[in-house]
């Protein structure tokens, strides 16, 4: 009976696992999605591309029953389809990866991934052994190296998205949901995830992948669908986009060059920051000059030292030995503001937690250098203030109905650009950028870089540590390779290639193999 | 052995509470040679009994991550009830008190849902609620309840008897609930991070709910025991019950902004907290200082807790 | 040693009444250092803790315990405890809904609040429009005052309580409540009154209306009495009625005397004494604290030495 | 810029508004059932509001914090103990009296910070364990009898009009709330509170000395406990064991009526003041309607609830 009400399709083939149609929401006044329509086979992956707030977090959670839609329909395998809540979807076997992870701190691993279905044994008990067993068994599945035990509060970023991926992978979904899952994991995990999402698609699943990315765009997807401020501009199969195309259909125009051009030389540059044997928990000595108007990048697998070499040099947690000197002068950066004074600015990774009041408007974000450079006595110039932010907005673009909008209504990408518009209020000497771009359109990205080579022009020296490895090859001078807290190697501009990146990159055993 | 996960954690955070009640035990009983006498104990137990099944009630609120700040009012009313029943009623007026606690969990519940109220200030509103509807059943203490209860159910004041039972059946039960239920595992998600549960399936108003029906289950309980211990009703004598009982599941671990904290903590808290009124008395110690012991104790708990790696701060 | 171990349970530190109460005991207990010991504790007003304090006081096997119940029934099965176990109960300023005790040295709080009642109703001639003023819902002492005012008031069909308010017998409670009922009322001719900080409140509020002055009633407390006397000549007038606390001098003694075998009146439910205008010179201490009351057997120099001016 | 165009960026929160709607609302049944309407009568409420409007903009610099202080109701007890022992009730030691008495509030909140901060106690439970060791701390030290008084001459303060209808406790509760507001929202100081209690991290890894703000939070909150400890004795003009304890529940009460979020990142003055009112206006207008204690009870729960389904109805229909 329930095949009569289902739209057959007129080629005779299986109808599409999800056929989205018509579909829009809005927010307030704000029109976020308007008549989107299309659809994803069985055992497809299908990339969704578009600026930061273009809606496709939005669409995902209507596909995924966070929210409904205001209008359209939903089909999944030919049935209507209108779920309720997440739940629910996922009992219709729809998961979703959120991109805001929804790791619950106080649980571990194993708890949060087999959260709900819990391994059960006498008396109906949960049996907490087998539930750590199972769970490291689908870890391993994937590759995945984190320990079952651990708490969901001492993850790192990238291992709360890691596990957030693994939650909806083992539900074995008929729809896969991954809302940026690669923002902040390093191409080795990421190569995991891609296969992990190939291995579910061979298996008759589908997929619907997210990424700022586009080069994992042009890998993974069967399929492309773009979203530009709410419609739907582009549609099509593997083989019939290019990244030209993708990125058209994004921002409305072509962009050719993303990265700013970069000085043939710098060696006679004066040393801006110089590191001698700095050690922190986590990180080996390290010694490192960094030149005025240098770009000099950190790269390495997921968790070797970049976190702490981050922290450290913003003076959040700071280096236990060694010496910092800027200019030539030792600068003992015991802490944030000592940072700040010796003009060291740093960008964090984690703008939810560690860049951001979400509640605050934008205004209140964005001001606080500005005002503390020029306030008098103590006194906060309202009107300064405003005018800063005003122009703050202009010149990052930062997407907003205005200075007054609450830092949480914007999305991740024009979140980021707040956190840059705070710390980039006055020119600081040293630049410390520890994943700049993370979940950030190509479009702001594109201004975002821009805004470095600028800074670097002017004589900043830039740290760029980054899990990206375009980015890195992109903007920087010079490249570290982080592994297991110490650098393994070093290239110079003419030899960057992701290859080489790698090979340094899997450590010294990783290296030998790929020399011989 | 302590089983995996979360659970030793949480297990763990008792630890302080159980070792200061031993502490305590061992200078009382060493200081003063009554406090092993067979009297002590049994009156003990039926001290332990109404705090800890409040605190018991307001862990579950706890572990949510909410609180309930209702608790006192709905013990005073609970003894009006039984006070003005059970002559009538007998052993029926029990359920009858259960499920008028209940109704006052019901009241805090659908503020805090549907209204969306804050549950500190809703609690606290329906406190005062509940302590006007206590004073409309029973203006003055008085009522009635039969002896035979008194008899029943604390009998001679001994250390094992109904009493006991009653602590260690909830306490059991609480345990395997929130240890190793996918219940408990969804109230502890709650506590933990509220997006996130729901984001996890958790039916949020769901698990609300029944966090604060739970909350005036217990404390109904709780005031059925004191109604017993009295044999009467009065307006206003749960009143200290409130902050004692929030008082009791911190210093056994529980951590206000949810998500963490174990059962079984909860029960040395309220034991500590007991035995160190009783041990003021039995040592004559300057009854003045006693408030001020307890805030210092509450402090130095409190210190060893967060040394022992506590991750975030309300 | 031969000595009577005797159980004192403060029942609350927080108001000077409670504490002067203390204080006579302890002054008494003085007297008998030969013959008593005395273990304190202490409920801080909370029901409960009462009763835990007097099971303590049954495990540590004194003598005799001597209580002041802050529910009239709730203590009752502890006490019945106390008493199967041979020791002896005397309470003090508070009685409870039973007979299990030994003796009772109290005054009595019906008759307490018959007395101002009956005070104003002659003063106000059987007929006026007045507002009450009581402690805290629940507690006996406020309910038991009002009861018996409540029954004279009865007596007079002319007069009319226009408002009963609880103001926690305390003097800010009582004037908040007393400025907003006299915005709301033109006509007050008189305020019943149970506490004597409630009625310093009453009549600052009536200043502050620059409202002439009514007859109120008032208790035994010097701060009380200093303010009748400075307000005498403005015609203002009062009665003090008192719940001395020599009451707990006068249990000690009683105690003493039971575990001595000595017969007492087991019901020692002693008449309210009441200061007028007549003898209010030979009460009112200017030289001391006002937070003394005046039904003491206190030396000055005790007083002195328990409220500094 | 503009007057006009200054005062329309001035001004006040929804949240604040709605509170001073609600006191509106309860104004009017205040004196519909006083059958009058008295501006005097009103000034008079405000007057005696006073000690309770003034702890509550503590509370409220706290709650922007995202914390709690549960020690104010105790700290405002001690403060009338202090000041009538120094006092001693002669005029000559108004000086001594508040300094100390000050001092004292202010070393309360230094304590409540250095827990929170140092220690890191969630701060519920560590002002609730200051709040038991001060109240402990005057029993201990008084022995239940506290000593001495308020002069007369400083019970003005509370009790006198300044030209007739001015009283001036509303008029130091104003000044502290301008001055309050002045820091909050026009300092820089203000600011970097307000983002340390908007995101903590976030604060700290800007530079912010967060730790060092919330101790300073704690101690304005204690100050202002204590200053209304004093406006409390003056009213009274007498030591009296825990006459503040009152405040604890009250404040808290009064300044999330008045739209301050347990969250924190709010400050709203206006909102603490209108809370702070309505509190107090619903207290008159019970002793007004002279219920029984029962239902006095039962109506104030109802009006608190009101005020706070009111905020939060709000707040769904904007998100
Ligand atoms: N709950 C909400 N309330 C109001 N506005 C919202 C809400 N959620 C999203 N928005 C707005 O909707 C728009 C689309 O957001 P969405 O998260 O879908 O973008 P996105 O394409 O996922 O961007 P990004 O690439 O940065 O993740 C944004 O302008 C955002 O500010
Ligand atoms: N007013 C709001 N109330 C509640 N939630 C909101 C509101 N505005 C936005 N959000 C949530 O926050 C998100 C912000 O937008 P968005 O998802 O684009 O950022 P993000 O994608 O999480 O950032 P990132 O890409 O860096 O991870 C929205 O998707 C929405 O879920
Ligand atoms: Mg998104
Ligand atoms: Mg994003």
């Amino acid at each position: 009976m329930a095949m009569l009400a289902s739209p057959l399709p007129s080629d005779g083939a299986a109808p599409a696992r999800l056929a989205v149609s018509g579909v829009s929401k809005s927010f307030g006044s704000n029109l976020v999605l308007r008549d989107v329509s299309f659809s994803v086979r069985a055992g497809e992956v299908v990339s969704l591309v578009g600026e930061n707030g273009a809606g496709k977090s939005t669409l995902m959670h209507v596909c995924a029953g966070t929210f409904p839609p205001d209008g359209g329909t939903l089909t999944l395998d030919g049935a209507a389809y209108r779920p309720a809540s997440p739940q629910a979807a996922r009992t219709a076997g729809v998961a979703l990866a959120l991109q805001e992870t929804a790791i619950l701190p106080d649980l571990t691993v194993a708890e949060n991934l087999l959260f709900g279905a819990e391994p059960r044994g006498l008396l109906g008990l949960i049996d907490q052994r087998r539930l750590h067993r199972d769970a490291e068994t689908v870890l391993a599945g994937l590759g995945f190296a984190l320990r079952s035990d651990r708490l969901g509060a001492d993850l790192s970023a990238a291992e709360r998205q890691m596990l957030e991926i693994a939650k909806a992978i083992r539900l074995a979904p008929r729809l896969l949901i991954l809302d940026e899952p690669t923002a902040s994991l390093s191409s080795h995990e990421t190569e995991l995830v891609l296969k992990a999402m190939a291995r579910l698609t061979a298996a008759g699943g589908s997929v619907i992948f997210i990424s700022h990315r586009l080069d994992e765009v042009m890998e993974a997807a069967d399929h492309a669908v773009v979203l530009k401020d709410g419609t739907l501009t582009l549609d099509a199969p593997r083989g019939g986009f290019d990244r030209d195309d993708l990125i058209r259909a994004m921002v409305g125009r072509t962009l050719t060059d993303i990265f700013p051009a970069r000085p043939a030389t710098l060696a006679d540059r004066p040393v801006r920051l110089a590191l001698d044997a700095a050690v922190a928990p986590g990180l080996k000595p390290l010694t490192l000059d960094v030149r005025a108007g240098e770009i000099v990048g950190f790269a390495g697998l997921e968790g070797q030292g970049q976190r702490p070499l981050a922290r450290a040099l913003s003076g959040i947690a700071p280096f236990t030995g060694g010496t910092i000197a800027v200019d030539g002068a030792a600068v003992p950066v015991r802490s944030v503001s000592r940072g700040i004074a010796a003009g060291i600015a740093s960008i964090p990774d984690d703008r939810k937690h560690e860049g951001l009041a979400l509640d605050l408007p934008v205004r209140m974000n964005v001001s606080l250098f500005a005002l503390s450079a020029r306030s008098r006595w103590g006194w906060l110039r309202q009107n300064l203030e405003r005018t800063f932010a005003e122009e703050a907005r202009r010149r990052f673009a930062i997407r907003s109905t205005g200075i007054e909008q609450p830092v949480r209504q914007l999305s991740g990408g024009n979140q980021q650009k707040v956190v840059f518009a705070r710390w980039l209020a006055e020119t600081p000497k040293v630049l410390v950028l520890y994943e700049p771009t993370k979940g950030v359109d190509v479009g702001a990205k594109t201004e975002i870089y821009r805004l470095v080579g600028e800074l670097s022009a002017q004589g900043v020296a830039v740290v760029l540590i980054s899990a990206d490895m375009l980015e890195l090859i992109g903007l920087s001078d010079r490249i570290h390779v982080l592994f297991e807290g110490a650098v393994t190697g070093t290239l110079e501009r003419a030899d960057f290639s992701e290859e080489a990146i790698m090979r340094l990159a899997a450590g010294p055993e990783g290296a030998a193999v790929h020399a011989a | 052995m302590l089983p995996r996960g979360s659970i030793r954690t949480n297990l763990l955070l008792g630890l302080p509470a159980l070792l200061l009640a031993a502490a305590i035990v061992a200078v009382a009983a060493s200081w003063s040679g009554d406090f092993f006498a067979a009297g002590n104990l049994g009156n003990l137990v039926n001290r332990v009994l109404p705090l800890s099944l409040a605190a018991l009630g307001q862990a579950f609120v706890l572990f949510a991550g909410r609180i309930d700040l209702s608790v006192g009012s709905v013990i005073s009313l609970s003894t009006a009830i039984l006070a003005t029943t059970s002559t009538s009623l007998g052993w029926a007026a029990v359920p009858l008190v259960l499920v008028a606690g209940l109704a006052c969990g019901a009241l805090n519940a659908a503020g805090v849902i549907y209204l969306r109220i804050n549950p500190l200030i809703m609690t606290l509103a329906s406190s005062a609620i509940v302590k006007g509807a206590a004073l409309i059943l029973m203006p003055t203490p008085g009522g009635e309840v039969d002896y035979t209860f008194y008899d029943a159910f604390y009998g001679q004041d001994l250390l094992v008897g109904w009493p006991l039972a009653v602590i260690l059946l909830a306490f059991l039960g609480a345990f395997l609930l929130f240890g190793f239920t996918r219940f408990g595992r969804r109230i502890y998600a709650l506590g933990s991070d509220d997006r996130a549960a729901y984001a996890n399936g958790v039916d949020v108003r769901r698990v609300e709910w029944s966090v604060f029906l739970a909350s005036g289950f217990f404390a109904a309980a709780a005031g059925v025991a004191v109604g017993i211990k009295i044999l009467s009703g009065d307006p206003l004598i749960g009143d200290s019950f409130t902050l004692d009982a929030i008082a009791a599941a911190v210093l056994g671990g529980v951590a206000l902004q949810g998500g963490r904290g174990a059962v079984p903590g909860v029960l040395a808290g309220s034991i500590a907290l007991v035995l160190i009124a009783n041990a003021f008395n039995l040592l004559e110690l300057d009854p003045n200082l006693q408030q001020i012991a307890k805030g210092l104790i509450f402090v130095v708990a409190l210190m060893l807790f967060m040394r022992g790696g506590v991750r975030r701060t309300a | 040693d031969g000595k009577y171990t005797i159980g004192y349970d403060n029942y609350f530190m927080g108001n000077s009444w409670s504490v002067q109460l203390a204080a006579e005991f302890k002054a008494e207990a003085e007297k008998h250092t030969d013959k008593v010991n005395v273990v304190y504790v202490e409920s801080a007003g909370d029901t409960q803790k009462q009763i835990a304090n007097i099971e303590d006081l049954i495990t540590k096997k004194v003598d005799a315990i001597i209580t002041t119940p802050t529910s009239p029934t709730a203590l009752i099965p502890a006490l019945k405890k106390a008493r199967a176990a041979g020791i002896k109960i005397v309470l003090l300023a508070a009685t409870i809904k039973s007979q299990d005790y030994d003796a009772l040295v109290t005054v009595d709080d019906v008759a307490f609040g018959r007395t101002g009642a009956e005070w104003l109703a002659q003063k106000l001639g059987g007929k006026g429009d007045i507002i009450a003023l009581n402690g805290i819902a629940g507690i006996s002492t406020s309910d038991d005052r009002f009861k018996g005012a409540e029954e004279v008031f009865a007596k007079y069909p002319d007069i009319k309580i226009v408002a009963a308010v609880n103001a926690g017998w305390d003097y800010a409670q009582g004037k908040q409540a007393v400025s907003n009922l006299l915005a709301a009322n033109p006509k007050i001719d008189g305020v019943w009154s149970q506490g004597g900080a409630m009625t310093l409140g009453a009549i600052d509020a009536f200043e502050a209306a620059q409202r002439p002055l009514v007859p109120m009633t008032g208790e035994d407390n010097n701060g009380y009495l200093k303010r009748w006397k400075q307000l005498e000549d403005k015609g203002f007038d009062s009665i003090g009625t008192s719940k001395p606390t020599w009451l707990g001098s006068e249990a000690l003694r009683v105690t003493i005397d039971l575990l001595d075998g000595k017969a007492v009146e087991k019901d020692m439910v002693l008449p309210v004494p009441t200061i007028t205008a007549a003898d209010l010179d030979k009460f009112v201490k200017p030289d001391l604290s006002d937070s003394f009351w005046a039904g003491t057997r206190l030396t000055d120099e005790q007083v002195k030495a328990t409220f500094a001016n | 810029m503009s007057t006009s165009a200054y005062l329309v960026r001035m001004r006040p929160a929804a949240a604040s508004l709605r509170a001073v709607a609600l006191l509106v609302l309860l104004l009017v049944a205040f004196f519909v059932s006083a059958g009058l309407f008295s501006p005097l009568l009103l000034l008079d409420n405000v007057r005696q509001a006073a000690p309770l409007g003034v702890v509550v903009l503590g509370q409220a610099i706290v709650l922007m914090m995202g914390r709690l202080d549960l020690s104010v109701g105790a700290t405002a007890s001690m403060a009338n103990i202090v000041l009538c022992a120094v006092f001693a009730g002669d005029m000559a030691n108004t000086g001594p009296a508040v300094a100390l008495t000050l001092g004292a509030g202010a070393l309360v909140g230094l304590a409540n910070g250095l827990m929170t901060t140092k220690l890191r106690i969630p701060s519920f439970l560590a002002t609730l364990a200051t709040s038991m060791i001060v109240a402990g701390l005057v029993v201990f030290f008084t022995g239940g009898s506290p000593r001495g008084a308020v002069p007369a001459g400083f019970r003005v303060v509370t009790e006198a009009w300044l030209f007739g209808f001015v009283p001036y406790s509303a008029l130091i509760w104003l000044a502290l709330l301008v001055l309050l507001m002045l820091l909050v929202h026009f300092t820089m100081l203000g600011r970097k509170m307000i983002l340390s209690g908007a995101n903590l991290v976030a604060a700290r890894h800007s530079g912010i000395p967060s730790d060092g703000l919330i101790v300073l939070a704690f101690v304005l909150s204690s100050l202002l406990a204590a200053t209304g400890g004093i406006l409390v004795s003056a009213i009274t003009g007498m030591a009296s064991i825990g006459v503040g304890n009152g405040f604890t529940l009250d404040s808290i009460a009064a300044a999330v009526i008045g739209g301050a979020l347990f969250s924190g990142g709010v400050f709203l003055p206006l909102g603490a003041m209108a809370g702070a009112l309505i509190l107090f206006v619903v207290q008159s207008l019970l002793y007004l309607l002279a219920l029984p204690p029962a239902a006095k009870f039962i109506v104030q729960g109802l009006i608190i609830m009101l005020a706070l389904a009111l905020a939060s109805f709000r707040k769904e229909k904007s998100s």
